[in-house]
């Protein structure tokens, strides 16, 4: 993703290029982690283990909730950028 | 990720499967976390019920397909996603 | 760390620089799991509804304002510690 | 645990070796903290800190939790190698 | 912080030292995503994001909320080292 | 672990201390979160009450208790399970 500059000038070290990959990744796999759990509170029923498969219901609510949490992800990302970085100065 | 040249993609490659390792041990110890904490509930004994021990089968499936289904999905958001990106 | 020699101290600059980099996207994170969890619970269809769009803006506003405000009173005491701690 | 590949073929480099047991740690005290946690929750009265000391019914609760926590360990892996690990394949 | 060493004898080498600051730095870190998750439940009404800006009841929470946070820290803190480090043996 | 050579052993020994260190802080750090989520909840002023007090202090003393012994039949029971893989 271009925001974490990868790709950037020929004169980066490989280090570098190689932290940023490994960041990139760290980023996509802590957001799939995510989306299992929240994914999951917003569409297993836990109070039923009748059944080890997944119920058409269950299914179709995973699908649509994948969707819509990459829609927030996006949401998210443009509204941080108009609302400026501000905050980040303020962090420890 | 086409931007590292070959020995740096080797390196990376490296890092991804120790990841890869770690990431399977956390999946695991989620599903065992998440199965106790919504079948277990009787602490009158030091072994599983039956019934605790079908409830933490039929978790421990339906997580795995659970997990299956989303990655699925994530996949073709994320692919969807970076088209965009890029183009 | 004012006992840090001025090269321990640049090697340092780095780790903090690739930490505040990580700690940056912890809290885009965050805020993505946490305007989900609080404003999107209609799966009858695959995109927000108005009222979500809506709720998610200001969720995540309202959040930054808030680890703003947290963090200026956060350094404060941390530094009001600090002082205790070395006299 | 020989799932880990420790103890393997006498090949194996100082640092493969030293990841793996690094790795082992860190499941371990993962598994010990997920356990301090859900038995907490299933058997420590957090409305009631009236005595710092454990109650005799929380105590028994604790060391059945910790039994039944590992029995589910067990299961867990007993189920999974069943399942196969078709789904490793589909994550990012 | 003292209680990490930082600051020691003088023939402590540069990593060990570079080592003391870099987890004091992640103690701050980390008690800090803690207090802004932990004063978020406290102080922020979810089921209302009709407003973006803090109220100036929530302001005034989260101000106590921080300070009150701290004094738990130190609290927390000083009857760690009335009870003794015994059960620091008994961790795996 | 036994398949370590002396010196693999003396660096895994470093690696240990570590964790150890970070362990500590991170069972500290919990002990904190803990007992201010289960014993504040008084926000009209900006110092604990004598009740928060009080409630603070045994609930870390639990805590550390409690902590204690699970840490007991953790080890019981991963020396039992360690015994049965290895024979």
């Amino acid at each position: 993703m271009s925001f974490l500059g990868l790709g950037g000038a020929p004169t980066v070290t490989s280090d570098a290029k190689i932290q940023a990959a490994e960041a990139e990744l760290d980023l996509v796999t802590d957001m799939f982690n995510r989306l299992v759990d929240n994914c999951h509170n917003k569409c297993i029923n836990k109070s039923n283990y009748a059944e080890g498969d997944l119920s058409k219901n269950e299914s179709l609510c995973l699908d649509r909730c994948v969707a819509k949490y990459f829609e927030v992800n996006v949401k998210v990302g443009e509204n941080m950028q108009k609302m400026g970085q501000s905050f980040a100065a303020s962090r420890p | 990720m086409d931007q590292l040249n070959q020995r740096e993609q080797q390196q990376f490659q490296k890092i991804v499967e120790q990841k890869q390792m770690k990431d399977f041990m956390r999946l695991y110890s989620n599903l065992v976390e998440r199965c106790f904490a919504d079948c277990v509930n009787d602490f009158t004994s030091d072994k599983l019920t039956s019934r605790e021990q079908t409830c933490v089968l039929k978790c421990s499936e339906k997580f795995l397909k659970h997990s299956e289904r989303v990655g699925q999905r994530f996949q073709e958001q994320n692919a969807a996603m970076s088209q965009q990106l890029n183009r």
